[in-house]
């Protein structure tokens, strides 16, 4: 089938999706909300205000709002460096998330991980990780940790289409399989590794398709549609709470801005008409339309929350602004656990 | 006190700290239905179960990443490399997940697993199984690497290694299994980080570790006989390094020799011979030698093999020379 | 479906392959060869003469037979530690590899390399290696040179069941699969890495199925009927010369004894009676029977061939137990080119 | 001579030398259509189509195998690591492949291969992304490790690097690309294995390499003022290493300080300090003291990692002490 590379994904099940009507008001400022602190990341990092690399999650939104709402708070998530998006939506404050791409000691990792390594151990939201496909074994550890206690928790594991054709990729859910681990390894398909597209890389275009050598399902999902990306995640919850085993899911999405700050718009890998083309089914246009068509949105309603959500990634930024550098100190703290143990 | 082999002494440590954490698992290739490559897991099947004492797939940099998955939320996984050779594939997810996840999450996730197994080379192995990577392990901040040489040792240490909250290289010998030892019979544990005095001495210090301990004390019974009393220092960590013992006893003896498996460059023996000559300079009266291995990748043939490999003999040798006494 | 360490496979092809009479007589030779080669070695190995780890490759004689006889002299070849039976039917001779055994200065790799790594460079036999998966890549990558010299060599890369759950599995095969490369991977399924079966490391045991993840077909083949391997490598190379891509070929063999030497011949993790199972169905006993029907063979010709190798084998002990050790100098030589280049 | 940035005198290193000879491809990550992650590669496919600059799936430890493959049977890869740090999942391929061919088959395979990219540390690029390995790959027999501090040795080592029959790691920096500096016009090679005196000086010696070379060489004017004469060598080889050269600038100068961008433990200058304390002995005034990074993984902000890093003031200071200055 095609990849997202080539057209934008028409939904394998968006239109037999339930509709989670009731949760659309959290979803849609979720997205908007991430939207709107991604570019605000985006203009801080122009004037110097983050360091390092910073990879943008705008245009996806939909997969980490369709996902996380998915699961409990006792789950674990783990992420690549594009993980912006999953920590707002595991509920993260702004405040902290941004505080950390400051460096600054308020920030989720006190400054010390920065965009690529957000963690909070609190809600299980288990990093940021910077190795392509690094997380994904770690992801089956947590798992692993769950059916080690009987615990009916789920971890969940995002990384790139790209990271699927890593070593990491092929051990982890290999024995995900084999000892059916309540895994979910998301393959968040943005049609994409930096430059080199998904059929530049992959031997197949369907991703989906490496779940049978793992004995797993392996299901496509429309990663602009914020229902279908819910409900193809419902199941493969239901399977991992269940004892069934993990769930390959490759979410066809579309990354909009370049693959990091320091990589133009689109360079030449891509075009500006395919942008144009996936803009045309932004997840947030696609879930607000449908929030319109029931009668839950309108402009007032829409001008209100994007007043709101300015507001609250304003006050991030002040926060991450004022706050305060890490002490000196600190450069030598958290190499070992204090000596008295922790 | 019972006389055990190394291997029946790691057992034990496994088999008491299973019994003691819940936490605590084994996972490795071979180690569970087969009872261990080297048998140091026998019998822990039968007795802690399957999900305790794991079979893995060939999937060392997979297996490798589970274990600290579940070291973050709370396990304390004992990852077995059926030999360190191995470690190479899976060395990802020990330096860059391992040894950074509690600085990158600013202290918020402690990773306490063992990563251990035979380490160096064993006889005629050929030059993929027969590596020693003590100095990669301890050039990372955030690893603990630990190598004893005598079952006490190995056993005190083990345990130590599982309760401690860091990722510890724990870095056996194929070449020690089968040595025998007295090992105390009340419970007890012997603190990472601490050197051992293996034979007292004044007028030279032999440094050594692991599978150079007791060709360094055989040196040091030959060495006496010609009138040279040898000081053995067994460093059994490597990382962090014990600098306080081995500065106190070259202050002592004014002369070191430093006997590794290994090879020579960036060695453990390089960085041990910069501290002395940092922090010792004016007690030296001779520079610090080194034996290690010859540096050439391990040939099969048994004579060669026996030619690149550290011994008594090269370490008197060396002994000598520092003591001006060849 | 079952895998080989259930029962003894049923040839998939088998019956439908084409008889190769003209040189059924050659193969019976060679496989009798390795039989008895192997058997000196582990005698030779019980008597401290060879060393190290030894992996015989007694059972498993009509993979290597069958899938090398395929091959054109410029083809490259590349093993796993078990690797003396593809090192004699390349053409390496008894009497270098015996020697290499013994560590002397007259094996293949000059007593450097030992049993696990036979190396004949003017033979394009590149090893014998012993990391699991290791040689995996090393395959793709004489196939990636004849395709970049445009030749229409092939490259064959050999490894066990227990590989294909290792990362350099995944990688070189994605690799081969995507930019299709002139190679071959043969999966030598002799239903355990070690100790362990192939169920209980690899989620599915139909390994075959995997080529489909990388874009190549994957063939199960019957190891224990060597008319049935070459049929199938036939078609490998085929694909290969043609610039079809790679194949993944899953040929079921067994074998006989321990993993290694250090090994039980059969230990707790495999019941008598199903080594004898598939003894019944002995590659070389399948080959046999075949020449019998066809009148090709009888039982004094049985007879002086096995004396006729006996000898030969007999002769390659003999040299090696009277070739010397390398020059103690040697220790030092070939880590880096002589410095005039070589 | 030309002027000429780091970046492009690798570039034209590679062109030249792929032009030079139809053995030579590149491959790796983002190399071709991107024109690679750091522009290193700029204008190569379009000059040498998609055979010879071949883009790769992200997969360092398969496509380093393909390229000792390739090399095992006559060409010449270069393969890049889009940074060094991704090595890690590579290295089982560098080091029990690439280093160990030509002894384990008896001397009848050759690797010439070139694994290349930048090392070490960048701005703000956290913990798993700042890396330095040459430590660890100078410790294999098998490789050679090359690391150059300026455009011109950057061409001309990369050109031995390429024509050089054994596996060579060459090791270049993120924040080396946008250096400038002169360049001759003319067709040249730099040898591996010589190391370069940066500055002539008589009273102390500052031996570093890679990022280290420009502030060795700002401290050293610095203590010029203060009437300190140092002397620079930038060893621009790691393995094998320059012995002589380091060995007579210290039998001049009788100090010696090593600064190097990774970590202290047995770290590059662990070696060095070994080597001036065997070999130089009695020619030594003061202990040879080394400036390193700080001993913990990369933190995220700025000022934290500034000061985790090697600079021209902690150099100083390092050669004040080994002058009884401070
Ligand atoms: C092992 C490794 N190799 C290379 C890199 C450099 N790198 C960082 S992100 C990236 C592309 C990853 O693409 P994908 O997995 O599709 O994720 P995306 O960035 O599209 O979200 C690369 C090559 C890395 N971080 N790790
Ligand atoms: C990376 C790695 N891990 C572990 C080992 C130890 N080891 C050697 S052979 C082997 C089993 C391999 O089984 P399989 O691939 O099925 O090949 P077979 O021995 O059955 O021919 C193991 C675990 C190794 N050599 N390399
Ligand atoms: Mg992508
Ligand atoms: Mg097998």
């Amino acid at each position: 089938m095609a990849v997202s590379t080539d057209k934008p994904p028409r939904s394998k099940r968006g239109s037999g999706a339930p509709a989670y009507t009731s949760e659309w008001n959290d979803w849609l400022r979720m997205m908007l909300l991430m939207r709107r602190f991604e570019e605000k990341a985006g203009e801080a990092y122009s004037l110097g205000q983050i360091g390092g690399f910073c990879h943008l999650y705008i245009g996806q939104e939909a997969v980490a709002v369709g996902t996380i709402s998915a699961l409990r708070d006792d789950d674990y998530i783990v992420s690549a460096y594009r993980e912006h998006g999953q920590a707002l939506a595991r509920g993260m404050t702004p405040r902290s998330i941004m505080a950390e791409l400051f460096g600054k000691a308020t920030g989720c990792s006190r400054g010390k991980g920065g965009s690529m390594h957000l963690f909070d151990a609190s809600k299980n939201f288990l990093g940021g990780h910077g190795i392509v496909g690094g997380q994904i074994p770690l992801g089956a550890g947590f798992a692993w940790a769950a059916k080690y206690r009987g615990t009916d928790q789920v971890s969940i594991c995002y990384f790139g289409d790209a990271a699927a054709n890593i070593g990491a990729f092929h051990e982890a859910l290999n024995m995900a399989g084999l000892w059916k681990l309540p895994a979910i390894f998301v393959i968040e398909n943005n049609g994409y590794g930096m430059g080199t597209a998904v059929k530049r890389a992959a031997a197949i275009t369907d991703l989906a398709e490496r779940g049978a050598g793992y004995g797993m399902p392996g299901v496509v999902v429309d990663g602009q549609d914020v229902d279908a990306v819910r409900a193809a995640t419902d199941e493969a919850v239901r399977r991992a709470r269940a004892g069934e085993g993990p769930t390959l899911m490759d979410i066809r999405c579309y990354r909009y801005v370049g693959h990091s700050m320091s990589d133009a718009p689109h360079g030449t890998y891509r075009t500006k008409d395919e942008v144009d083309a996936f803009r045309q089914r932004d997840p947030i246009e696609v879930l607000a339309a449908r929030m319109r068509e029931a009668g839950m949105l309108d402009d007032d309603r829409w001008a209100a929350l994007e007043a709101e959500i300015a507001a609250e990634v304003a006050d991030a930024v002040q926060f991450a602004e004022e706050s305060p550098d890490p002490d000196p100190s600190e450069l030598y703290t958290d190499v070992l656990a204090p000596v008295e143990g922790r | 006190m019972a006389t055990l082999t190394y291997r029946d002494a790691l057992n034990q440590a496994l088999r008491e700290e299973m019994q003691r954490d819940a936490n605590v698992f084994l996972m490795g290739e071979e180690v569970a239905e087969y009872n261990g490559a080297y048998k140091v897991s026998r019998g822990l099947l039968d007795e802690f179960g399957p999900m305790r004492v794991v079979d893995t797939p060939i999937a060392e940099l997979g297996f490798a990443g589970i274990g600290v998955g579940a070291a973050m939320v709370g396990l304390r996984p004992i990852i077995e490399m059926m030999t360190m050779n191995f470690s190479l594939v899976a060395i990802d997810q020990i330096v860059n997940a391992a040894a950074k996840m509690r600085y990158m999450s600013g202290g918020q996730l402690a990773v306490p697993i063992v990563f251990r197994g035979p380490g160096g080379a064993a006889l005629q192995l050929g030059a993929q199984h027969s590596q020693a990577f003590e100095s990669w392990y301890a050039h990372i901040p955030g690893l603990k690497v630990v190598m004893p040489a005598t079952p006490a040792d190995a056993k005190g240490l083990l345990k130590s290694a599982i309760r401690d909250d860091d990722p510890v290289v724990f870095i056996e010998g194929e070449m020690l299994y089968n040595m025998k030892g007295e090992v105390p019979d009340e419970e007890y544990v012997i603190p990472i980080g601490v050197a051992d005095v293996k034979r007292v001495g004044s007028q030279v210090t032999i440094i050594c570790h692991s599978k150079t301990v007791a060709p360094a004390l055989n040196a040091a019974k030959t060495l006496e006989a010609e009138g040279i009393d040898a000081e053995v220092i067994d460093l059994r960590t490597i990382r962090p390094l014990d600098e306080q013992a081995i500065l106190a006893s070259v202050a002592k003896t004014n002369r070191c020799v430093i006997a590794e498996e290994g090879w020579p460059f960036a060695g453990v023996g390089a960085q041990v011979a910069d501290l002395i000559q940092r922090e010792a300079f004016d007690h030296l009266d001779s520079p610090v030698l080194r034996v290690h291995q010859a540096d050439v990748p391990m040939p099969y043939n048994k004579h060669l093999e026996k030619a690149a490999k550290v011994d008594a003999t090269k370490i008197a040798a060396a002994v000598r020379r520092v003591c001006y006494r060849d």
